[in-house]
């Protein structure tokens, strides 16, 4: 069962498990991402494309389906405004055994930062804002899994 | 020809809009020449488009490099921070 | 904060998230072992030492939290009788970045295999039992962090 | 000299009983040598380390190779299957 979402709300992270483990699998591995308050950073902003971000985010899952075998995969990632705590993102993977499912989260999260489509913008206590850059490093640990 | 361009995040900012329509002459064919165009063509696609090496594009719904060839529709934005 | 524990009753993987992400994390990784129902299996019975199984989890939790930049751990794992899909195993890990969050989160559940004192009993329907033998490769993945 | 021994999993299914204290000859100086003796015993030891490679131990609260020194408590016991 692959479950994508692009979704301006809250994510329930203890519902998504639910739905998720409906199946009973034998290993889970997830990676939750939230908005990190560093430097009084007041509002985290995603922006998105109202339809290729989607499309990207199930082009991902089925690149890790293809690649692992996976009993099932949530990716579910929120966009517009949130504050510190909140979670930004949700990768669950589950498999008969571990390997897959731990490979499958890393490889989702790595490349879903490099591959689809959303940007970042930061807003700060003293009112200055700025565009998030992406991190050294990044496109590297993406590029492991080609 | 027709072309419907958006554009995303600091690019989007700007450029003052989220997307138009444009008719580009004849030899711009790929999203280099059409970055290279936009960036000539007034004040806001100078700034947006000062440093093409940060443009990332995508054309027809599917991410492409600077040699794609442009079709109806593009996207250009920076480099994508999700996750 | 570093949270470890054998337990008897079941793993609420909700609650245990809510405890361990108390401090707003920006990077969380998990594992979850659940009971499979393979081969008809009814109950997977978990035996441990009284003392130095949770003294070998507790010494898992400090290796990681010296090798990794760690905000979080949680390591929990549960013992006696227990059915499909039950959880077995619960693993969390959290960082300022995703890095260490699934690295340690690997490395706990590879090392959990092969060097902490538990041993699983399987039941099968038709009245077998039998104690699970080390699975192949398990060894081998736990010295990838040597 | 007093040793207490416990066994974990089959070890202690063949053995009968989850632990013991026994004094064993001065020349049981090592786990290799416990296991040895053990197995030369009596018919459960005899059963329970038929195959000295597939047994683990503790020493003293830490896990110890077939060559450790035993002190005064060791445990006995299968590869573990956690996790």
């Amino acid at each position: 069962m692959i479950r994508v979402a692009v979704q301006t709300g809250a994510i329930d992270v203890a519902a998504e498990l639910d739905i998720h483990d409906a199946g009973g699998h034998g290993a889970s591995a997830s990676f939750i991402g939230r908005v990190r308050g560093d430097d009084d950073l007041i509002e985290l902003f995603l922006e998105h494309h109202r339809v290729l971000t989607e499309a990207g985010l199930a082009e991902l899952a089925h690149a890790a389906a293809d690649r692992w075998a996976l009993a099932a995969l949530t990716l579910i990632h929120r966009v517009g405004g949130m504050a510190p705590g909140e979670t930004i993102v949700l990768v669950l993977a589950s498999s008969a055994h571990r390997a897959e499912a731990l490979a499958a989260t890393e490889f989702l999260i790595d490349r879903l930062k490099t591959d689809v489509m959303f940007w970042k913008r930061e807003t700060f206590a003293d009112g200055r804002v700025a565009w998030v850059e992406p991190r050294d490093g990044d496109q590297g640990r993406a590029e492991r899994w080609d | 020809m027709a072309l419907t361009v958006s554009y995303f995040a600091w690019v989007r900012e700007r450029m003052g809009i989220a997307d138009e329509v444009i008719d580009p002459p004849a030899d711009v064919a790929t999203v280099a020449d059409l970055v290279e165009w936009l960036a000539r063509r007034d004040e806001r696609g100078a700034l947006a488009f000062a440093e093409p090496g940060r443009i990332r594009a995508a054309v027809g719904g599917a991410m492409a490099g600077p040699d794609a060839v442009i079709g109806d529709e593009v996207a250009l934005f920076p480099p994508v921070t999700g996750g």
